[in-house]
């Protein structure tokens, strides 16, 4: 069965499509509602809010696939602000032809991945736009959660001093893409690092009183986001190349095709500014998780005007600026 | 100019116009055309996709060497 | 892993410790800087990006040559591509080098913007691929590169033929590298010390490629492209000045052979043939681009593809043609980082990730003020 | 100035686009944060939270825009449950090659149309797809609100002898796109019924305490949402045709095209099922406020089995299911 | 507004009050009810919209008749007309009437959602307009329709050939109205009162296209479709059935002359030509269909466009056959509303909007249960 | 069968093959080759786009009046 038309005209094959697929899936007493909007508890606390849009091709990749994106990416979104992730909208556009069997796959990942990182999808919505004017699926998904401490997180907390995190290897997502990509193909899967952070991140902004700052380095990769960081704070970012964590088999991907990682996507990393103080407590916390074992220090904050210098194990350093263009294969 | 890695031939074709190649545990096919005969276990230098010369991995081994041995002449 | 040594950290400090005083000791006896072209764009990119240029920065000037393939292209030959591109029947395959290319008028992304078909591929092989797919469509591959690069192209018209894809085309941009050395060397403006040529062309090419330079005893080194590749190669120039008669050193003698690829060089002759064709900031060079032979015309984008290409209009205010040169370097140019950056690139020197304005940009911007 | 793929790789271009496009017509302090979530105030009461994808062409059409009708759309389904609006989140898909100016335009557009709800922009998202994968913009809104007050309207309010009453004419919206679609061209221009409701809908739950139950009829129409209803409640919804307020010009542009009103979209209309005694009053209100001059009531609510029933002017009876199909200009 | 005055809820009452006791009357002298069929399906549609079949219910049951366009095609006819969506090179344009109707193996949606170019339009000079922006592609357009319909899509013929669109094509299953309801009126197991002549199929062959029924002495009344049309037109068929000698009446003769639309009937003598064809249910019926004539065999897409047409496969279970001839009502088959209903139809009758099936499911379901 | 409406028309168009129409206030372009001769403010029977038949407004307006005689009738 393929998807028509008529599964987006709000007719009953509309009707049909959300409950075989979406409430089958979901199981949610606010989906099950059917109203216009969905009724939630009070909640305590400030609120967080946080929207986002995934397409991706292709739609499934080693690691995972774009539903499980579509959680991992708004959950964690919430969770580096500091906020717990409760609830979550899912809206679908959905291209004429895709196959609903497919269609089912990846919105069982998105329930199975909300189970896992505890959040409720409690409302939604699907659209079919013709072939041809889409990619297979688009997810947009917006998070709603709330601040549990009164500690804020933010670009005004950075100290000059402060050290500079992350919870594991580089550009995994991106090559995981990639390689997925046709023309391409890596033979040798390369998984995606695409995992919901929440719980990890609640753990251990509990245990760690001098985390300032968390981001997740997404579009972009981690040079964006530094730059981001120090632009927003006017402090230098101090990397060294040789300790920031990359898989050797991502390297090799990476080099293969004229692209660094400094610029990739990631989906399961976040970057952490905290006091020197706690730095190697924290790096000893992040290395019991899975897949974390090379988490690592990777820099400081120091005053300066916004730059970002990465310093090579040789002796020379690199200013990096955000992203400027796609990262495409090269030849040079 | 030229972005070349070498790479190590993990298999060969049976076309013998491909061989899948390991570059630091990625595995890519690259074109092997170019040479005149390539075997598994060797190493070849990759660019664009296809396999532009042998590694001599004895010279490569022993040009390191000798810059190894200079430095412990002095 | 094969080649690692080749970056190690520890090696490299003790050859460090070894060498540097050799060039100072030079440097004391010019009274002056050491003044060495590097001429491939990959080497501009591994010297900075290692931290290599750092390293030997109080000895040794490097300047860039016209070793990217990009930057060296003639905005005529750009504007040409770009025409394939606006062909509503045409798909245009291309390297992703090209895509933000300037021509007079468009690059690549902006036609793809406004509905033209652009693909990038990893592999010219790939192009064929996709002709095939798109057997309703002419697919014409943007043949760009020097000659690492071109032997890949021809096996991809190898590839076309055999297969009987007969909606396959290139448009030969291509170069050879050595008709580009012989002007810098005769230019007697032009004060440098040698040159470290490109490892992946010496690839193809084998050593005595390059006898032109052997012929006119100009220090010439070929090396490779990490660290302790970029270090002893350095060295190796500087004592190759001290010699009387010069030969080309070949520090790169795990890649590199005397007589090159000679299959790769035999396929080449079989496709292509020299012609003098013009090149951003040299003008027309005698001998120095690879033309589609007779045989081979029904490959051939320009005889086959006929567009209307607009009257080509040079790019204001840039350098490029001097930078490409190694008679300019990018701090020199008034618009470097103000009005051309990576998002806004004015010439293709910014575009490229190895032209040497884009590398100057993103490495060695701003240092004066780090410390760490 | 068009846009390009790099304007959602997420780097420089991305955050000039951000900065000149989006946060220029929002301008909200919640926006300008650039975090990963935005960080909203204490809510009180129970929470409203509702998410429509929108996928529209043309962007533009008499009476509105892609830009306003996303800003309607989600800020009506909040309002028809009983809830106040009071924040929005705003996800795009943009295609490559869409013109900017016309970007801006759109964005505009939204701007003005959230300020006229009173609702706030907080967080967005942006993404570009591949020219050939999507139609100009997609724009994904999510809304969140509160309850105001305790009474709760739902399906389970609704009683038999109830009123529906609508506040205007039907099928305005859809005709007004049919009008603007290549190839049927309707020269004199026929007005979308797009607007934001929850002003009017404020007051009316205000004043009037018999109000059990609201819905925006849009992508099927009223038949649709009526079926809805009396599938819910199990009660029968006994339509009078000739009080189904339907504006000539719009009915001589359906029976042209051989669709009939009752399945086509609304933008700005609203069922309202109410106590009969309330009723009349109800309809002088509604019919206060602009363009909702031939609002009424068009039917009761009766024990029944979850039928929809319109009855003719001659006298014959209809049983009305929802929407099969997308409706379709045809020759029989 | 013209035409506004025959919805009069008034005057309708009024002509009840009238017209229904003499109905009754002839019901008691005949003892039973009257059974007229009415022809055509947009008055199978306006019988129950408008709910003067509810009105008329105790007095005559009104049979349906062959007069849906898409009913009436052949399952073949669709099978061809698939096929011809299968091909890549070809966009079809249609009325939106034939998205959903059953083929053997697929229907049109789902051959768009498998990638065919399938565009709906309002007129068929659209499908001209697409064949003009598509010059790479093959426009077929879907020929379905009676003698109404036809002039209209002879003209997007007339209008290619002036404008020298080379790519379009039209498949024509059109059908003619009088050859069909000759074998009802001879059945001799089918018990028929009287015609409702379908309106605007009379508009082009005027009242003396139905000379066949006035030579068969048949009661036969050409009616509108308005509330008042259609009470007035039953009535009068009462009155008929009362006559010796029978002539065709036309009770709609503000839009229908004597000789219809000669202009209309030319056109179509020019472009097409009369053939035996096969309608569903009925099987081939003499004379009753319209092939593009020799002269216009460039625009013909059977001849032009080959295509596998797949092996023809029955509807298993479906009454659509019996049901376009009048002789089985919806109610009358087991799948109606349960297997079969507007989201999975079986059968054509349930797809078409005009369709018996479909108007039934609409508009009769259920009705013993209501009161307002 | 046909799904037509009764169109007035407001504007012919230059070429001759085409007029806008009016019905209920909505306006739309139908050919009209298929009519020996149309004017503006004349009613034409619609279907599909063309114009299949000019309206007969006396016969219109006749025949319900003769209806309405027939109901004084009795
Ligand atoms: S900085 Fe820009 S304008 Fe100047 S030479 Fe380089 S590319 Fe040309
Ligand atoms: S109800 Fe369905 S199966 Fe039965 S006759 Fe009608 S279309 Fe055929
Ligand atoms: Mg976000
Ligand atoms: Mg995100
Ligand atoms: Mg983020
Ligand atoms: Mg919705
Ligand atoms: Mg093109
Ligand atoms: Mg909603
Ligand atoms: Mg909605
Ligand atoms: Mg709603
Ligand atoms: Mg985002
Ligand atoms: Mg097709």
């Amino acid at each position: 069965m393929k998807i028509l038309l008529s599964h987006g005209d709000g007719g009953s094959l509309t009707n049909q499509l959300v409950k075989d697929v979406f409430r089958t899936a979901f199981q949610d007493e606010f989906l099950e509602e059917e109203g216009d909007a969905s009724i939630l508890p009070n909640m305590s606390g400030r609120v967080a809010v946080s929207t986002d849009t995934f397409v991706i091709d292709p739609l499934e990749f080693p690691g995972g696939d774009i539903g499980k994106l579509a959680i991992a990416g708004t959950v964690n979104d919430l969770a580096v602000s500091g906020a717990i992730p409760q609830y979550l909208t899912a809206g679908f556009i959905l291209e004429e032809g895709l196959s609903i069997e497919r269609l089912k796959k990846i919105v069982q990942s998105m329930a199975h991945t909300a189970r896992d990182a505890g959040v409720r999808i409690v409302a939604g919505d699907t659209k079919v736009v013709e072939r041809g004017k889409g990619d297979g699926i688009y997810i947009n998904t917006t998070g709603i959660g709330y601040y549990p401490i009164e500690r804020r997180l933010g670009f005004d907390q950075i100290q000059p001093g402060d050290c500079i995190l992350i919870n594991g290897g580089i550009a995994e997502h991106a090559v995981a893409v990639l390689s997925e990509r046709a023309g391409i193909g890596f033979s040798e899967v390369l998984q995606s690092d695409c995992r919901p952070l929440n719980k990890m991140i609640y753990a251990l902004l509990k245990r760690f009183h001098s985390v300032r700052f968390m981001r997740d380095p997404t579009r972009g990769g981690i040079a964006t986001t530094l730059k981001e960081i120090a632009l927003q704070t006017k402090m230098d970012m101090m990397i060294q190349e040789e300790f920031l964590p990359v898989r050797p088999r991502v390297r090799g991907a990476l080099e293969l095709l004229g692209m660094e990682p400094y610029y990739m996507a990631n989906e399961g990393k976040v970057l952490i500014i905290a006091a020197s103080e706690e730095a190697d407590e924290i790096v000893s916390f992040l290395r019991q998780f899975p897949d974390q074992e090379i988490a690592g220090r990777i820099g400081t904050v120091q005053t300066g005007s916004g730059n970002v210098w990465l310093k090579t194990p040789f002796g020379g350093t690199r200013n990096l600026g955000m992203l400027s263009g796609t990262p495409l294969p090269r030849i040079c | 100019m030229c972005l070349s890695v070498p790479a190590k031939i993990i298999e060969i074709g049976s076309s013998g116009w491909q061989a899948k190649v390991d570059y630091l545990g990625s595995h890519i096919d690259v074109g092997i055309s170019l040479l005149d005969r390539v075997e598994v276990g060797q190493y070849v230098l990759v660019h664009v996709g296809e396999a532009i010369q042998v590694v001599d991995e004895e010279l490569a081994k022993e040009s390191i060497e000798i810059w190894k041995g200079w430095l412990d002449e002095a | 892993m094969m080649g690692m040594a080749y970056r190690d950290k520890d090696i490299f400090a003790s050859l460090c410790q070894k060498m540097l005083p050799v060039l100072e000791e030079k440097k004391q006896r010019l009274g002056r800087k050491l003044r060495f072209m590097e001429v491939c764009g990959t080497h501009t990119v591994s010297f900075s990006k290692t931290g290599v240029r750092e390293v030997l920065a109080d000895y040794v000037d490097l300047v860039s040559g016209p070793g990217c393939p990009v930057c060296v292209t003639d905005q005529s030959d750009m504007d040409q591509m770009i025409a394939f591109a606006k062909r509503s029947d045409t798909i245009v395959a291309t390297f992703g080098d090209m895509m933000k290319v300037p021509g007079s008028y468009s690059n690549l992304y902006k036609e793809k913007a406004d509905g033209a078909e652009v693909r990038i591929v990893y592999s010219p092989s790939q192009a064929v691929e996709i002709a095939r797919q798109n057997p309703q469509k002419q697919v014409v591959f943007l043949g760009v590169g020097f000659e690492t690069t071109v032997p890949s192209i021809a096996l991809s018209i190898r590839k076309a033929e055999r297969e009987k894809v007969r909606n396959y085309f290139v448009y030969s941009a291509h170069k050879l590298t050595p008709p580009a050395l012989q002007p810098l060397i005769q230019d007697p403006t032009h004060q440098l010390d040698g040159f470290l040529l490109p490892g992946h062309v010496s690839v193809i090419i084998g050593r005595k490629g390059w006898n032109l330079l052997e012929s006119l005893n100009e220090p010439a080194v070929i090396g490779g492209f990490e660290p302790i590749d970029l270090l002893t190669s350095i060295y190796l120039l500087t004592l190759e000045m001290n010699k009387e008669r010069r030969s080309v050193v070949n520090n790169y003698s795990r890649m590199v052979r005397e007589n090159g690829n000679e299959k790769a060089q035999e396929l080449l002759k079989e496709i292509f043939e020299v012609d003098s064709v013009k090149w951003r900031g040299f003008g027309i060079l005698p001998n120095s681009g690879l033309r589609m032979n007779a045989a081979y015309q029904s490959y051939d984008a320009l005889t086959n593809l006929p567009v209307d290409r607009p009257v080509t209009k040079g790019i204001k205010g840039c350098r490029c043609g001097e930078i490409v040169k190694g008679k300019e370097t990018p701090f020199g140019c008034p618009l470097f980082a103000k009005a051309c950056t990576p998002e806004n690139p004015i010439g293709p020197c910014m575009v490229s990730s190895e032209g040497t304005c884009s590398t100057y940009y993103q490495f060695e911007r701003g240092k004066e003020k780090i410390t760490y």
